[in-house]
């Protein structure tokens, strides 16, 4: 990129995204944070604000990442990293963990994506049908099941293609299941009739935002 | 008198044939059995069907060391990635794969257990991996047809165990352990600590000693660690 | 702050409608929640349906009061025996009833919390209660297809309860109530007793809070005793 | 009954029936006792023998029946009566209960009957289409779950017409489910060609047990 095309903006980064999406969790919100960006969000919800934090492996009242002398070895997270339980915490198995998600009792999960269609279908798993290792994890089940299904991602990849889609090419995740889309230059709503733009960065304009996104975008 | 203890790893793999479906406990480094799988990869046996969430991790130990010998021919699971050994097997053509999410896998599981041979999810409707198969309107939502998982063998870790096969688990080592214990025709616990009969409190039985066939008493110590805080508050 | 804790038990029950379905935990004298039971029953209330599994006892308390004050339309359950009340509405056609096996029943349930829309069962194929249904034949043996059970309200009994809703069972107390709780759309629990967060230790909470939406506090003592070794060694 | 009719055997009374039926269970068997008659046989299990009870709502390990003392409210039985726990008892919801008999966990249960046929038919619920009140509980389960299923009954009933029958007249329990039927007067296997006699009670011919059964029988 020249320095003629500097941007009249400045994208959020990953900790500002994660802040931004904590910024609308409500208090008693139950919270499924896929692996990757969307585990940032637990570093930001505010420390009075109580949120529970669950996970697929049987985890319900993660805490904060713990210091190396608090690490329990036999305690990690759906990413198989190492966490900490806060006081009301509980720990169950497989079946039960996605009984929570599957029977809709998770308030929201937060995932990550290769693209987002306008009417909320998801592709997050695989780039193509002929991936390296076909991978899935709890992904499809975690976007059927939960409440609100919150998705937070570039814009656009980074050779600066658009991941905000008409509709998906990769194979999907799940369909009609993404209702909200946290990006480093825009927050919108997957409504009934599309892409809703419900604000974005500074400097950024709506031309700018509708050249980056490859469907058409409404203003909340 | 009950007492389901062998005395040694061998004991509690005796009578595992070739082509045998195996389930493997264990999610991430934690409630992996791996003595058994340690074992069992030094085995010679071949054509093995393993269920279970991963397809291993390192290449010298517990499922990453039994698919690096050869002694898998395929894999049902969730996420295989992060076992060179798999990778390899997988690219070589050497192995198959099934690709299960991973909340259906742990409810078919659960099914096999419980006697339930089938049951309808709204997970993965429309996608491709359910392309082909049968599914099912129901009160307007479409859900796809899953059936039951069983296995011959089910290998699980447990962090406390009594003479009658009752089982506790540490942490995040509950995760696919229990309901494999059910869902193995022949269960085979490897535990950190063998307690007496009476010593786990009836409200604390997390496995029932129904589900379990044998146990061997192996004292592993503690899973690896992967991630603590770094002195600026994030994390390494 | 999460606080499921109300006042009383008017603040429990409140916002409950004509029409409603109603789970309701217990099985015999334990597990039942009577004091929401009896309250429910003097609200004046009708044509709720009631999914438990036998239909009350005392006259005078709980489930049974309710179906005598005329507040039940329906009942799902698999043993209505023993209920004056249950068995007066029921001659009189007052009252419909939907028998169903006690492990259908328990699994229609867990599987209306799970999200499982239906499921397959050996259970009573080739009886009265599967005439007119669908069955599948699954490798070769006959399974009857049942759907899940879910309802407006779960009534809940519990031994302890914190303020996030995480709950614990006493004795043969547990029974229905853990997967009630995970069926009812709003899951009201009265318990023993109210413990400060973090009393019930992660491996102890068998009902999460996330099931959960409000707690009262009623200790309301032991249940009435049924059976007793006499001095001869038997029963009486 | 007139005097020139006495009979030339002793019926088993129902602890007996117990006794016989709790002599052929193995030790370290999971079983499940329904109400009533098969209640008994946990009186008469050899003290030396571990053998587990399980209960439906909840339980697997009861002990023998409280004294006054010792009971606890909060512990009952399927039958709705007080027991106790043994060491190794554990404790669960009803789910998981039935996982167990549906799942084939159970090594044996052991019911009542109105009726038997020869191919295992178990009829044991309701004795018409229009019962006073039907009710199942957990006999349909139980039946077509466990391991085995055996039956503890008389073998007539009281006005003395046979239980043991070619094809059930009452309502179905569960098709071809019963292994073994223990009577006051014999033990019986269901086997693939019919009732098969392993014993019978001393001075009861072969005749005398024809004439009240109403299906043919073999002996073993």
């Amino acid at each position: 990129m020249t320095a003629g095309n500097a941007k009249p903006y400045r994208s959020r980064n990953k900790n500002e995204i994660a802040r931004r999406a904590a910024a609308d969790i409500p208090e008693g919100w139950y919270v499924n944070l896929g692996i990757g960006l969307p585990t940032l969000v637990a570093d930001h919800i505010p420390p009075d604000r109580e949120v529970v934090l669950h996970s697929e492996n049987g985890i319900l009242g993660m805490g904060p990442v713990p210091t190396a002398e608090e690490v329990d070895p036999w305690l990690i997270n759906a990413g198989k990293e190492n966490v900490t339980l806060v006081e009301g915490a509980s720990l169950f198995h497989h079946a039960d963990s996605f009984a929570m998600i599957r029977g809709g009792h998770l308030d929201l999960c937060v995932l990550g994506a290769y693209e987002v269609a306008q009417n909320g279908d998801l592709a997050n798993w695989t780039t193509s049908f002929n991936d390296r290792v076909p991978a899935v994890g709890g992904a499809m089940d975690l976007s059927v099941g939960a409440r609100n299904v919150w998705v937070m991602t570039s814009h656009t990849t980074k050779d600066g293609q658009p991941k905000l889609v008409e509709r998906c090419n990769y194979p999907l995740t799940a369909s009609s299941a993404v209702t909200r889309i946290y990006t480093d230059l825009a927050v919108l709503d997957v409504s009934p009739t599309g892409f809703l733009v419900i604000d974005m960065v500074e400097g950024l304009t709506r031309e700018m935002l509708q050249g980056l996104t490859a469907a058409p975008l409404r203003y909340a | 008198m009950i007492d389901k203890q062998v005395k040694d790893i061998a004991e509690a793999l005796s009578g595992i044939a070739n082509g045998a479906s195996v389930l493997v406990g264990g999610f991430g480094a934690v409630g992996q059995p791996n003595a058994l799988l340690d074992a069992l990869g030094d085995s010679g046996l071949t054509d093995l069907t393993v269920i279970a969430n991963n397809a291993g991790f390192e290449p010298d130990i517990g499922l990453g060391r039994l698919i690096g010998k050869g002694c898998v021919r395929k894999m049902i699971c969730s996420f295989p990635r992060g076992s060179s050994t798999f990778d390899a097997a997988y690219k070589a053509g050497r192995i198959e794969l099934e690709v299960v999410p991973q909340g259906t896998l742990a409810e078919r599981i659960r099914a096999g257990g419980a006697g339930v041979p089938a049951f309808y999810t709204p997970a993965a409707v429309g996608t491709q991996l359910a392309e082909g198969r049968e599914t099912r309107v129901i009160d307007g939502r479409e859900y796809l047809l899953e059936y039951a998982l069983t296995a011959d063998i089910a290998l699980v870790e447990a962090w406390r165990a009594d003479r009658w096969g009752n089982l506790t688990y540490r942490g995040s080592g509950r995760n696919f352990n229990p309901i494999m214990a059910m869902a193995g025709r022949l269960t085979i616990v490897q535990a950190q600590h063998i307690v007496p009969l009476g010593a786990i409190r009836p409200d604390d039985v997390v496995t029932q000693g129904l589900f379990v066939n044998r146990v061997v008493h192996v004292p592993g110590g503690d899973p690896p660690v992967s991630r603590v805080a770094t002195a600026e508050g994030g994390a390494k």
